[in-house]
C-alpha cells in the first residue's frame, strides 16, 4: 500500500502567548488521509492551542505548519476554514445567527458561494448531523444542548473542510449520546474520507474509536502512534497523568499472566482470557 | 439507620414541558450513606438534586406533587436559609457558581451568609482548605485557576458550610482524569472521616462505584432500580437495557459469569484491584 | 522574581508601600483628590498635582508604563478641547486675536480657557490611573464594605466586576469562532464588517442570560437572600483581613485637610484661580507680547 | 403569547424581586462595561462620547426586559467603561441621569403601550423607535450641555457637535444592536422568571 501523503505537516512548532507563556514546544506532527486521531492529555497540556494552530487561528511563533501545502502563516483565515474545521467545546460560543438555517449557511455565505450552492451545502450538512427540516427556522438558542452541538458541527461541515477537529465532543453528554456523536464522526470519516481529530478526556471513547492517539503533556508530544501502543506505554501515560480505560488497566496488571498491555476492549479481553484458560487446561 | 432523605410519590413537572421530570418517585436515602445516582441525560437527575435543597420549587417554575422529607421535615417547611445549612449542593459547572473575586471570598461567602463568627470561619477554613488542597489558590480569582482546582474550590465553598447532606451534580464532567480522581479522593476522605451523607450524580462509573454504598437508576422520571452497589450491578443486563454502560471490569466479569466461566454465586468485582485479584484466582488455579 | 499583585490595570509589587494603605483610603483619595482640580483654576497648581500623583506612583513602585495607555487619550482630549475652544468656538469680536488660520480668528481668551480646562482634566485622569493601577477588584469591594455600603450593593458590584472579566473572555472566543468559519474582515466593505461585528453581541448576551440562572441557583444554594437570615448579623470575614490602622485614619485626615485648605484658599482668599496665575502671565507674554 | 399577555400578571401569579434580578443587573453591567469600553476605543469623540456606541443597546433592552434593574445597570456600567477609557470619575457620575433616562424611555414605553419585545407588529417597532429616540434626545442634551459644558470642557459653540455626536452614535447603534437583540432573544427572555413585567418584578 502506498503511504498516504500528509495533509497537515507541523514542523518544529513553538507557540508563545503574548504574555510569554509557552503553550507548545517544538511540535512535529503529521496528519494524513485516513487518520482518525484522538488528542489526549491534561488540561493545559497544549491540546487546544495546537488545534487552533492547525486551523490558522493562532500562528506558530517558531516553526511552520503546512496544510494542504499552504503555510498557515501566510494563508488567509478563509482559505484555512475550508481546509481545517474546528468545532469549539461550548456550542454557545459559536452560535450567533437567529435561525439554524442561517447558522449553517454562515460559513458558505462567508466564502461567497452562489445561492444555490449555499442551499445545497446547508441541506447536506444538516442531513449528515441528523437535523430535520423542522429545526431550520428555529432559533439555535432555544434548542437543547445536544442539538446545539449538532448545529455547531453542521455549521463547520458546510464549509466542507477536509480535516475536522472537535474539541471535547462528549462533555456533558451521557454515554449513549456520546456514542451517537462518535458514530456519526466515524461515518464522516469512513464514508466521506474526512480526517477527524477529537480532543477528549474520555479514554473508553478513545479506545473504541481512535485508530491513532497523540498524547500531550507539558506543551510537548509525549507519544504518538496507534492507540493500542500508546495505551501500552504505562510509564509515559503516568507521566502525563492519563489513565487508560479500565479494561486496559486490568490487562496491564495481569500482563504476567499473558494479557497484552495494549488490550482495548472487553471483547479482546474475553478472547485472550479464553485462549489463556484453554492453554492452562491443556 | 434512618432515612435522612425521603421522597414520597414525588412529582415535578417544569412548566415548559409536558412530561414530568420526576414522576411519582419513592426513594429513601440512609444517613451516612454514599449514593450514586445514574441514568441518561433528561432522566431527572438534576431535578432530584434541586428538589432536595429546595431550588425546586423556589427557583424554577413548575408543578409539584407529593413530598420530599429532609431530616424528618418537608422541604417546603424549611426556610431557604435553614435548608442550606442541611443540604449542600455542588454544581456540575464550577465556573457557573463563582461570584467572588478571590478563592478566599468564594469559600467564606456561604459562611458569612450563615452569620458565623469570624473565629468560627477561621476554624472551618483551617479544616476545609487542607482537605480540598486549595491553600495556594486562596488569593487568586476563582475563575483563573485550572478546571480541577475550580471543582475543588466549589466543593470547599460548600463543605465550609458543614452541611450534613452533600449533593453533587456531575461534579467531574468538566475535568481531566487527574482532576476527577482528586475530587473523588476528597469524597473518599469525607466518607471515611466525617460519615457525611453524600449523593453523587455521575456518568463516570469507574470512580463512583468503589465509593458508593448504594446506587439508584433514574430513567426518564422513574426510579427503576435502587439497591446496594453490588447487587445493583448483578442486574447488569437490565441496566444495559436502560443505557447504563458499565466500566470495563464489571462488563468483563459479567460476560464471564454469563458463559459460566466465573462462579454464578460470586459477586462481580467492581474495581480494577478486585478484578485483578479475581482474574488471578481464575487463571492462577491451574497455573 | 518579585511577587506581584495583579491590579485592575496591571501589576504592582506586593511589597509596594501603597498596597499597605487600607483600600478605603485609596478610594477616598480617588474621590476627594479628583475634586481638587475642579476647585483649582491655576494651571501650575494642577500640574503640581500631577507631579504629586507621579511621585506617589514612583513611590508605590507602580510601573509608569501603564500611563502609556492613556497618552493617546490625553492627547486626543487636549486636541478636542483646543478645537472646541478655537476653531469651533465661534466669532467673538470682543476677544483678542492671536493669529488666523485660513482667515479664521484664533483668540487669546479661548486658548487661555482651553489651557485651564485641560490642566484640570489631566490630574483627574492621573488620579484615576493611580487608583486603577494600585487596586484590585477586591480592594474596591473592601473599601465599599468598610464604608458600610449595604452588602447587596457591594455584592452586585463584585459580580459585575467578575462579569466584566467573563465577557471579555467570551468575546475573544466568539471572535475566534467566527474566524474559524472563514470570517475575514480584510478587504470587505464597511457594511459587511459592521454586520459581522453586530453578530458578537448575541452570543455574549445569550451566554450571560444562561449563566444568570446558574449564578442565581448557586447563590441561593449557599444561603444568600435579600434579607439575610432572621436575627443574624452578617459577619465580614474579608474585611477582618484588612485592618484599618491609625496610619489610615491619619491619611484620611490629611486628605480631608487638603480639601478644606484648598476650599479656603480658593473661596476664602480668592487664590488658586486662573486670574493672576503664573501660567496666565506666561501665556500673555508669549501670545500677546504683554498686550492687554 | 400576545403582547398584552406578556405584560399582564395572571391571577395567582407571584412575581417578586429576587436574587435573580441582582444577578441579571450585575451581568448587564458586565456586558455593558465591555461593549461600552470597546465602543469608546474604536470611534471616540471624546469624554466618553462616541460616534458609534453599541452599549446603548444594553441600556435599551435591559430596560425593556428587566425594568428598573435594567435602568440601574444602564446608569452604572458607563462609569466602568468610561473609567477604563480615561474619563474622569465625576464626569461619569454626572452622566448618570442621561444614561438612566435612555434606559427608562423604552422600559416605560413598552410597558405603557403594551408593545411586544419580540417586535412583531409595526406598532412595536414604532414604540421602540419612538422611545429610544426620545431617550437619546434627552441623553444627547444632558450629556454635552449639562455635563461637558458644566465641567467647562466645551464652549457653547461646540456643544451642537457633541449633541449630534451623542445622538447619532446612540441612535444608529441602538437601532442596529437593539433590534437584533430583541428579535433574537426576547422570545426566551419573556418566559423566564427574571423577566420583569412591572418595574421590579
Amino acid at each position: 500500500m502506498m503511504k498516504p501523503e500528509p495533509y497537515v505537516v507541523a514542523e518544529n512548532v513553538t507557540f508563545r502567548y503574548p504574555d510569554g507563556t509557552v503553550a507548545l514546544r517544538d511540535i512535529n506532527l503529521r496528519f494524513a488521509e485516513g487518520d482518525f486521531v484522538a488528542l489526549i492529555g491534561q488540561n493545559g497540556s497544549g491540546k487546544t492551542t495546537l488545534s487552533k494552530c492547525l486551523n490558522g487561528l493562532f500562528k506558530p511563533t517558531e516553526g511552520r505548519i503546512l496544510v494542504d501545502g499552504l503555510d498557515t502563516r501566510h494563508t488567509s483565515i478563509t482559505k484555512m476554514a475550508v481546509r481545517v474545521g474546528y468545532v469549539f467545546q461550548n456550542p454557545d460560543h459559536q452560535l450567533f445567527n437567529s435561525t439554524v438555517w442561517d447558522e449553517i449557511a454562515y460559513g458558505p455565505r462567508n466564502i461567497q458561494l452562489p445561492k444555490a450552492e449555499v442551499e445545497e451545502r446547508v441541506r447536506e450538512a444538516a442531513e449528515v448531523v441528523g437535523l430535520d427540516e423542522s429545526t431550520f427556522e428555529q432559533h439555535p438558542f432555544f434548542l437543547p444542548k445536544g442539538l446545539r452541538q449538532r448545529v455547531a458541527i453542521a455549521s463547520i461541515l458546510a464549509l466542507r473542510p477536509h480535516m475536522i477537529i472537535v474539541d471535547e465532543p462528549t462533555t456533558g453528554q451521557d454515554v449513549k449520546q456520546s456514542l451517537e456523536i462518535m458514530d456519526f464522526l466515524t461515518r464522516l470519516h469512513e464514508e466521506r474520507g474526512h480526517i477527524i481529530v477529537i480532543i477528549t478526556h474520555d479514554m473508553p471513547i478513545v479506545a473504541r474509536y481512535a485508530r491513532r492517539t497523540v498524547l500531550m503533556a507539558h506543551s510537548q508530544i509525549l507519544a504518538d502512534g496507534p492507540t493500542r501502543s500508546v495505551f501500552a506505554q504505562t510509564d509515559v501515560l503516568a507521566e502525563a497523568f492519563v489513565e487508560p480505560p479500565q479494561i486496559t488497566q486490568l490487562a496491564q496488571r495481569c500482563a504476567d499472566l499473558g494479557f497484552a498491555a495494549g488490550t482495548l476492549s472487553v471483547q479482546e479481553m474475553l478472547e485472550q482470557f479464553r485462549s489463556l484458560a484453554a492453554r492452562r487446561r491443556a | 439507620m434512618s432515612a435522612v432523605i425521603r421522597f414520597e410519590s414525588y412529582t415535578w413537572r417544569y412548566s415548559r414541558t409536558k412530561q414530568p421530570a420526576l414522576d411519582a418517585i419513592d426513594l429513601e436515602i440512609e444517613e451516612g450513606a454514599i449514593v450514586g445516582v445514574i441514568g441518561p441525560n433528561g432522566s431527572g437527575k438534576t431535578t432530584l438534586a434541586y428538589s432536595i435543597n429546595g431550588l425546586i420549587p423556589r427557583q424554577e417554575m413548575g408543578v409539584r406533587k407529593g413530598k420530599v422529607y429532609v431530616m424528618g421535615r418537608e422541604v417546603m417547611a424549611y426556610t431557604p436559609a435553614e435548608l442550606c445549612q442541611r443540604v449542600g449542593l455542588v454544581f456540575s459547572d464550577p465556573e457557573a457558581q463563582f461570584t467572588a473575586m478571590t478563592v478566599e471570598d468564594e469559600v467564606v461567602f456561604g459562611m458569612e451568609n450563615l452569620g458565623l463568627p469570624i473565629e468560627e470561619i477561621e476554624r472551618r477554613l483551617a479544616w476545609v482548605v487542607p482537605l480540598t488542597e486549595i491553600g495556594p489558590l486562596m488569593d487568586k480569582p476563582p475563575y483563573e485557576v485550572s478546571g480541577g482546582q475550580k471543582q475543588r474550590v466549589a466543593l470547599a465553598s460548600v463543605l465550609a458550610m458543614r452541611p450534613p447532606i452533600l449533593v453533587l451534580d456531575e461534579p467531574t464532567t468538566m475535568l481531566d482524569p487527574l482532576g476527577r480522581r482528586r475530587v473523588f479522593q476528597v469524597l473518599e476522605r469525607l466518607k471515611r472521616e466525617y460519615q457525611s451523607t453524600i449523593i453523587v450524580i455521575e456518568h463516570s462509573l469507574e470512580h463512583l462505584i468503589p465509593l458508593a454504598d448504594h446506587m439508584v437508576l433514574l430513567y426518564y422520571g422513574k426510579v427503576l432500580l435502587a439497591d446496594e452497589t453490588e447487587p445493583f450491578f448483578e442486574r447488569l443486563a437490565f441496566l444495559m437495557e436502560h443505557d447504563v454502560f458499565p466500566p470495563g471490569v464489571v462488563e468483563f466479569f459479567y460476560h464471564l459469569k454469563q458463559a459460566g466461566e466465573y462462579p454464578a454465586d460470586a459477586p462481580l468485582p467492581l474495581t480494577v484491584e478486585d478484578g485483578t485479584a479475581r482474574l488471578r484466582e481464575l487463571l492462577g488455579g491451574k497455573g | 522574581m518579585q511577587k506581584m499583585h495583579k491590579t485592575i490595570l496591571g501589576y504592582v509589587p506586593e511589597a509596594s508601600p501603597l498596597y499597605e494603605v487600607h483600600p478605603f483610603v485609596r478610594l477616598y483619595f480617588l474621590m476627594v483628590v479628583s475634586i481638587f482640580p475642579m476647585i483649582i483654576g491655576a494651571p501650575e497648581w494642577n500640574l503640581a498635582l500631577i507631579l504629586v500623583v507621579l511621585v506617589l506612583m514612583k513611590y508605590g513602585r507602580v510601573s509608569l508604563s501603564t500611563l502609556k495607555l492613556y497618552v493617546p487619550i490625553s492627547i486626543s482630549m487636549g486636541m478636542l478641547i483646543l478645537l472646541s475652544y478655537t476653531l469651533l468656538g465661534g466669532i467673538h469680536p470682543e476677544f483678542h486675536v492671536v493669529f488666523r488660520i485660513l482667515g479664521f480668528p484664533i483668540y487669546y481668551e479661548r486658548i487661555e480657557a482651553a489651557v485651564e480646562v485641560y490642566t484640570r482634566i489631566l490630574p483627574m485622569i492621573f488620579v484615576m490611573v493611580l487608583f486603577l493601577s494600585t487596586s484590585r477588584e477586591r480592594d474596591v469591594l473592601v473599601a465599599m464594605r468598610w464604608a458600610r455600603i449595604p452588602f447587596t450593593v457591594t455584592y452586585m458590584t463584585a459580580m459585575a466586576l467578575r462579569a466584566v472579566g467573563m465577557v471579555i473572555e467570551d468575546f475573544s472566543i466568539v471572535r475566534q469562532a467566527e474566524k474559524a468559519r472563514g470570517f475575514d474582515p480584510h478587504g470587505k466593505s464597511l457594511g459587511y464588517k459592521l454586520r459581522q461585528f453586530v453578530m458578537y453581541i448575541i452570543p455574549l448576551m445569550a451566554l450571560s442570560l444562561r449563566r444568570s440562572e446558574e449564578f442565581t441557583k448557586a447563590i441561593v444554594a449557599r444561603g444568600y437572600s435579600f434579607t439575610g437570615l432572621k436575627n443574624v448579623k452578617r459577619p465580614d470575614y474579608v474585611l477582618s483581613k484588612y485592618p484599618f490602622r491609625t496610619r489610615d485614619a491619619v491619611l484620611i485626615l490629611i486628605i480631608t485637610g487638603f480639601l478644606i485648605g484648598i476650599l479656603y484658599l480658593r473661596y476664602g482668599l480668592g487664590m488658586l484661580t486662573l486670574e493672576g496665575s503664573v501660567t496666565q502671565r506666561w501665556l500673555r507674554q508669549w501670545l500677546l507680547g504683554g498686550a492687554a | 403569547m400576545t403582547a398584552e399577555e406578556i405584560w399582564t400578571i395572571e391571577e395567582g401569579e407571584v412575581r417578586t424581586p429576587g436574587i435573580g434580578h441582582i444577578v441579571i443587573t450585575a451581568l448587564l453591567i458586565g456586558i455593558g462595561a465591555v461593549v461600552g469600553a470597546f465602543g469608546s476605543f474604536t470611534l471616540p469623540l471624546g469624554f466618553g462620547v462616541n460616534f458609534f456606541w453599541p452599549a446603548i443597546a444594553v441600556q435599551n433592552v435591559g430596560g425593556i426586559w428587566y425594568g428598573a434593574w435594567g435602568i440601574i445597570a444602564a446608569s452604572l456600567f458607563p462609569i466602568i467603561s468610561n473609567g477604563i477609557s480615561g474619563t474622569p470619575v465625576y464626569v461619569s457620575l454626572a452622566y448618570i441621569p442621561a444614561n438612566a433616562f435612555q434606559s427608562f424611555m423604552p422600559a416605560w414605553g413598552f410597558r405603557y403601550f403594551k408593545a411586544d419585545p419580540r417586535l412583531k407588529s409595526a406598532r412595536d417597532w414604532w414604540v421602540f423607535l419612538g422611545t429610544i429616540t426620545v431617550g437619546n434626545i434627552f441623553g444627547a442634551i444632558w450629556g454635552p450641555l449639562v455635563v461637558l459644558k458644566g465641567f467647562g470642557l466645551l464652549t457653547a459653540e461646540s456643544v451642537p457637535l457633541f449633541v449630534w455626536g451623542w445622538f447619532a452614535g446612540n441612535e444608529i447603534a441602538g437601532i442596529v444592536f437593539g433590534v437584533i437583540l430583541l428579535k433574537a432573544l426576547s422570545g426566551v427572555v419573556i418566559t423566564t422568571k427574571t423577566f420583569v413585567k412591572r418595574w421590579w418584578a
